[in-house]
């Protein structure tokens, strides 16, 4: 994928092994990663792992050696279905689907370090949504993501046959907790700028 | 767990269940009155994250999550919930918020509000098989659903990881086949019933979702299978929604109606069809069922 | 602690270890033979297992004027006598309420686990012990509530029947 | 009134350079109950000693201190001294003014001050030490054996060689254990049932071994060189004593398709049946479950057919009560199975394998059955669903080991060796078959193990590949495998005609149960426990009682069959005397104090604690006691502690010299 990054020899050495930001996922994902032996378990079930450039038990061996860079420098993360098959099979208990999330989280904070540009547009359309109006409704989010993404035409066959479903509508009300939701995103970014959570 | 005590269930519905699975919410409701189960829905619900939110912001999806448990204690009874996504994303708060004290102090800063978690949250399917019991499912059928042979497909999230849902094993679970063989219908054992249909990519990266789909449509048709079961609208979309592309693409031919479990359970207990939502699918359903002498 | 005493510079507390003979005596010995130094204000007392220490003893030492007591032994798990260190925990745990209510400062009292191969770690818990002890001062308490009577002879108080029982 | 002598020794330098001895000995002089005190140079060399001999009888010294080194290391050397002089040895102490004063201080005064301290510590402590009479137990020089696998066969052969009666208890019908199912062995490709049957047969005509098949430890009572065994001999239905070994009802046996539990279950026996042909004893037993005649009461064709009237189908459990001095206890391996819920894991089994549904999913051992020339196929590598050669064969390694979500966090440590075996066996067989293993990585240290593990590789051509497996699910006649290989980084597919799982080893059925009637510990796996991991290998904490084999941890059949001789020798050396000595540092209890609570019998590690009857002249009971059994006591002196009502006592650290210690100060 990104040949510089990905081919370069790595150095270790305890200022490019990068602990902090280690810590920081151990914490969000509440798992070690030191438990991980390598087993390459999680990447035999991985739904997605053709998907990747790093296969799931290689993102794990990459925190390890604490170089996130290269994890974010890629699209593997982007494409883990969150379909828990490899926490729910790994021999130490490694959480890698929750580490997954952090991983996400934490490239999200680190603005614009990945690649991967469709999934994360649609996460935050799906969040933009819920903020303005309290729930999903599933036609604004497919229009938007199509107008952004600039594929206009995906889906088009679909879109009539499903409006002449009712599966699409058109028309939605906002919902009476609006004002709560709100709020809970403000605390949330408020706690973050204060340092009270990851 | 049966008892005579009259059932009611305050009612988790779902953003998708309001939207592109309104068949899945009617044949719910339906269902349940036939069966003479309490079902009141949970007043000015919001969404629950899904994936989305955890995939990036894990303390957002807790809230939200903590935020609908909340709002549902106001309601009498167990929370039912009936998309696998929600049901996934609710346990995982109890279970997550049960376990790590920091997080907890977060989310309930967030939410301004101590968090509730002793509330039990159930698919519809537990409330099936276990509250309403095997025997008295059995015993409400009207029309069995003597040999059609379904493929029941549980999706990740109804039973994964390890201790959080606890809804069956996680690797061999049975929930779902002895709901819908007690209303009198076969079941094919195939290979896929817990494979990812890719659902988190189905705005994003539909390619992806078509492979993956494609690979269960041809499990199931290879075991046998007149149809699919689902208790997911998500797993639906993909399955059925998408099922003519994908024969397109892979050049097969499927034709497999994909079903929500209260659909075939209301056709058993001899709900009217029209009452069930069948004209919503896009996988005409009728023929089969008509072959099969249900309709 | 005692801002009324007065405590001299040259004060030099007296210390009291109960170790057990195959874990930290022998890592005492260690540290002896390694020719390590620590405050020579500690004296050991030799048990075959911290399960044989009674928690009388303690009294009986702070009683006699030790300013802190060290009662050290096996690692959890690696117990000469398969579980005796265990069982030690557990009686202490339960005597740490009888050792405040007669007046001892937990603070003078330390637990610790020195292995036979530890002995640096007993120069560590030594030192600190004293060091901490002697910031805090003679230990007045015992001195002056001459608890003679209570502690002597049969060594049994209602107090201490009490704990007995919550073992 | 005491008269205390007190020897402070220099040790050269080591102690008189921090340390002012003559002050030290000025003080001790002046202690009360001393008579007499001196330093010397090197109290340990022999003129040392011979002043310390000389003075005891000069001075009619009742006590001893010597103020030296640490007693770790020359307590003996003085206590041997003074029991020279005609005192008994637990009346000398020694003051440790070395390892804990003058190598640990450089301050002379600090430390002159603190070896007065430990010397009159000391001093107060021996006045109240008392006579210790030595203790000794008499030795019964017969061993008991439980387990009749290559352990307990080696151990059973080693001890009753050297002269001495051997009980070799076995669960099953014969004896042979796993090692007896076993095809070829590693690394030299033996057969195994070539190396272990004369084994066997040795074990059956040795004249000191009785041997006990088919029989379980009921009861175990005593204590090192004294215990009381209870066997149970279960009802074989046949008496071994008229049984000729014929077979003939075998053969005219009418329940002809019962799975054989030796042939893992892929091979049928008859109801009355021996395991396996060369079976030690070659009696049949009855298996009253499957049999007809047990089952309705209708048949009795073996009966029948008996020329010399062996079987009896009213033959009942004995119990046997044997008098043994040592027992070795050597019970075994059994491999975990996928589709149980191991110990401590919330997982049942391994749902993604197939919870053990699949039938050509098979573990280590079935296949060593499958290979085994005598095994139920005569040596052909067959599928068991449907007699089919596999052509492709898949070996999946760490199976429930070193897995920590389903609770077995250990390393099997046989598999990487035998499925290296396997794969051999299998190219040797199945000439155009390709075998492939999944592994995280080979273990394989002991002697050409390594290169036995190469040689399949590079000669065999088995394919190994670095990655575990995800799943395996059945599609049409094969077994899917989704693995993944981690060096290319991609996932693989299998689709194979039969897969072998290298499953976990673990401790036999019932091994905790077993333990608790020893009185012996073990780990949370239920593997026992050796007394110390390097040095004490060999022996529980339990004295009498010695491991052999994998019932104390993962082994392979050189390192079994050596622990095997070394218990064989530790229990050789039990019985090179007449009568056991030991240090009298034992716990008594004071009767008329104790109130039969019985809270030092719980916290006692070794069941050294009985209960005892106290009765009046005409037999009433009147109450019942606490009694420490000197036997088994191993001195710890928890028990003395947790007494609420200190009425027991640990000789050599009673309450009287610890607080004399304590009030010295």
């Amino acid at each position: 994928m990104d040949g510089p990054v990905k081919k370069k020899k790595m150095v270790i050495s305890q200022e490019t092994m990068d602990v902090d930001f280690v810590r920081k996922v151990e914490m969000l994902s509440d798992t070690s990663v030191r438990r991980c032996f390598q087993c390459g378990k999680c990447s035999a079930g991985c739904p997605m792992a053709t998907f990747m450039e790093h296969p799931p038990n290689r993102v794990v061996r990459l925190l390890q050696l604490g170089q996130w860079q290269r994890i974010l420098a890629g699209r593997s993360i982007w494409y883990c279905a969150s379909c828990e098959t490899c926490s729910t099979r790994c021999p130490n208990k490694v959480h890698l689907a929750s580490i997954m999330d952090a991983l996400r989280k934490l490239s999200w904070d680190a603005e614009g370090a990945s690649k991967e540009s469709y999934v994360q547009l649609a996460n935050k359309l799906f969040l933009q949504n819920i903020r303005s109006y309290g729930r999903q409704y599933e036609m604004r989010l497919a229009a938007v993501f199509n107008v952004k993404s600039g594929q206009f035409l995906k889906d088009l066959m679909l879109g009539p046959k499903l409006f002449a479903k009712g599966k699409l509508k058109m028309f939605h009300s906002k919902n009476k907790n609006m004002a709560e939701i709100e709020k809970i995103f403000g605390r949330i970014e408020e706690m973050r700028k204060n340092g009270e959570a990851l | 767990m049966t008892s005579d005590k009259a059932l009611t269930y305050a009612y988790f519905p779902g953003c998708s269940l309001h939207a592109s699975a309104g068949e899945y919410d009617l044949s719910t409701r339906e269902l349940f009155k036939a069966l003479e189960i309490g079902l009141t829905e949970v007043p000015d619900w919001f969404c629950c994250g899904a994936t989305p939110a955890h995939n990036v912001d894990e303390l957002l999806s807790l809230s939200l999550c903590a935020k609908n448990l909340e709002l549902a204690e106001a309601v009498e009874g167990d929370l039912a919930v009936a998309c696998a996504s929600c049901f996934s994303r609710l346990k995982f708060t109890q279970h997550t918020l049960g376990e790590n004290a920091t997080k907890r102090q977060q989310v309930e800063k967030a939410i301004d509000a101590p968090v509730k978690l002793e509330g039990n949250v159930k698919h519809l399917l537990e409330i099936l098989a276990r509250d309403l019991g095997l025997e008295r499912l059995a015993a409400s059928v009207q029309k069995p659903l003597s040999g059609l042979k379904v493929a029941c497909y549980y999706g990740c999230l109804l039973t994964r990881p390890t201790d959080v849902p606890n809804l069956d094993c996680v690797e061999a679970p049975t929930i779902m086949e002895q709901v819908i063989e007690s209303v009198g219908a076969e079941t094919v054992a195939w290979t896929h019933r817990l494979e990812c249909c890719g659902a988190n990519f189905t705005l994003s990266r539909p390619g992806v979702v078509i492979q993956l789909t494609n690979a269960i449509l041809d499990a199931a048709k290879a075991a046998g299978a007149d149809c699919i079961m689902v208790g997911c609208p998500l797993c639906h979309g993909n399955l059925d929604i998408r099922q003519k592309e994908i024969e397109g693409v892979f050049g097969a031919n499927y034709n497999l109606p994909v079903f929500y479990l209260t659909q075939l359970v209301g056709l058993a207990v001899g709900l009217d069809s029209a009452r069930l939502g069948l004209e919503a699918m896009i996988v005409n359903p009728l023929p089969l069922l008509k072959s099969k002498g249900f309709l | 602690m005692h801002p009324e005493k007065t405590i001299s510079s040259d004060f030099e507390p007296k210390v009291i270890a109960f170790v057990c003979t195959w874990c930290t005596y022998a890592g005492a010995d260690l540290a002896g033979t390694s020719r390590m130094q620590y405050p020579s204000n500690v004296r050991v007392l030799k048990f075959p297992c911290t399960g044989r220490i009674d928690p009388v003893f303690i009294l009986k030492a702070f009683q006699q004027g030790a300013d802190g007591v060290l009662v050290s032994g096996c690692h959890p798990g690696d117990c000469h006598y398969i579980a005796g260190n265990f069982h030690a925990r557990r009686r202490f745990a339960a005597f740490r309420k009888l050792l405040e209510f007669v007046g001892v400062d937990l603070q003078r009292l330390q637990f610790s686990w020195v292995s036979a191969a530890e002995g640096g770690k007993w120069v560590e818990v030594v030192t600190e012990l004293t060091e901490k002890v002697r910031a805090m001062g003679p230990m007045m308490e015992f001195k002056e509530l001459a608890l003679e009577e209570q502690w002597s002879g049969a060594m049994i108080s209602p107090e201490l029947q009490d704990a007995y029982r919550q073992i | 009134m005491s008269r205390i002598g007190v020897f402070i020794c220099h040790c050269g330098e080591n102690i008189s350079r921090t340390v002012d001895v003559e002050r030290v000995a000025a003080h001790a002089a002046a202690l009360p109950g001393v008579a007499y005190a001196t330093e010397y140079k090197y109290m340990c060399s022999d003129p040392g000693q011979t002043l310390l001999k000389k003075a005891i009888r000069e001075q009619r010294l009742t006590h001893v201190v010597v103020a030296a080194c640490s007693p770790r290391m020359h307590e003996r050397t003085f206590r041997k001294a003074v029991e020279a002089a005609g005192l008994n040895p637990y009346l000398c102490e020694m003051a440790n003014i070395r390892e804990h004063c003058s190598w640990v201080h450089e301050d002379r005064e600090q430390a002159t001050v603190k070896a007065c301290d430990i010397v009159g510590m000391m001093v107060e402590r021996t006045k109240k030490n008392r006579v210790l009479p030595t203790i000794t137990v008499p030795v019964t020089k017969r061993s008991l054996v439980i387990g009749g696998g290559i352990a307990g066969i080696q151990a059973a052969l080693d001890i009753a060689d050297s002269g001495h009666e051997v009980v070799l208890v076995e669960r099953e019908p014969s004896i042979g254990g796993h090692m007896a199912q076993l095809s070829e062995t590693f690394p030299t490709l033996d057969c195994s049932q070539c190396i272990m049957t004369p084994k066997m047969v040795d074990v059956a005509n040795h004249p000191k071994i009785t041997l006990y098949t088919y029989s379980e430890i009921e009861l175990v009572e005593g204590y090192i060189g004294n215990f009381q065994v209870t066997v149970r001999k279960r009802a074989r239905s046949v008496d071994e004593r008229t049984c000729t070994g014929c077979g003939v009802c075998m053969t005219k046996c009418p329940q002809k398709k019962i799975p054989n539990k030796f042939d893992q279950y892929i091979g049928m026996r008859t109801a009355i049946y021996v395991p396996f042909p060369q079976a030690v004893p070659n009696t049949p037993v009855i298996d009253r479950e499957n049999c007809t005649r047990f089952k309705t009461g209708k048949c009795g064709v073996c009966q029948k057919v008996c020329g010399p009237g062996a079987v009896d189908f009213e033959q009942q459990d004995t119990l046997i009560v044997e008098a043994v001095g040592a027992i070795v206890v050597a019970t075994g391996f059994d491999l975990y199975s996928i589709s149980e819920k191991p110990k401590g894991s919330p997982i049942k089994g391994y749902g993604e394998f197939g919870h053990g549904k699949i039938p050509d999913v098979i573990d280590g051992m079935t296949f060593e059955r499958l290979a085994s020339a005598s095994g139920p196929t005569g040596g052909k590598i067959v599928r068991p669903s449907d007699g089919r050669e596999p052509k492709q064969i898949v070996f999946i390694q760490c199976i429930g080991s070193r897995a920590r979500e389903k609770g077995i966090s250990y390393c099997s440590k046989v598999c990487c060796m035998y499925t290296a075996k396997h794969t051999m066996l299998y190219h040797h067989k199945v000439h155009d078959g390709q075998a492939y293993v999944f592994f995280m990585d080979a273990r394989t240290p002991g002697k050409s193990y390594d290169e036995f593990w190469r040689r399949s590789i590079e000669e065999e051509e088995a394919v190994y590949i670095r990655g575990m497996v995800s799943r395996l699910y059945q599609k049409g006649d094969k077994i899917v495998v989704m693995g993944s290989d981690i060096a290319v980084g991609v996932q693989v597919e299998i689709e194979a005609d039969m897969v072998v799982l290298a499953t976990a080893v673990q401790p036999q059925q019932g091994a905790d149960l077993l333990a608790q009637k020893l009185g012996i510990s073990y780990d949370k796996y239920n593997f026992y426990s050796e007394a110390h991991a390097k040095l004490r290998p060999v022996e529980c904490a339990t004295a009498g009682i010695f491991l052999a084999g994998a019932c104390q941890g993962p082994k392979d059949i050189p390192e079994t069959v050596s622990q095997a001789s070394a218990a064989a020798a530790k229990v050789m050396t039990l019985f090179s005397k007449e009568r056991l000595e030991r240090e009298p540092i034992v716990a008594r209890v004071r009767e008329v104090g104790c109130v039969g609570c019985f809270a030092c019998k719980k916290v006692c590690a070794y069941g050294a604690v009985e209960e005892k009857e106290i009765r009046d002249r005409q037999g009433n009971l009147l109450r019942v006691v606490a009694s420490v059994n000197p036997g088994v006591c191993a001195g710890c002196g928890t028990c003395q502690a947790t007494c609420p009502s200190k009425c027991v006592e640990l000789d050599g650290y009673t309450d009287e010299q610890i607080v004399a210690m304590i009030e010295a100060l």
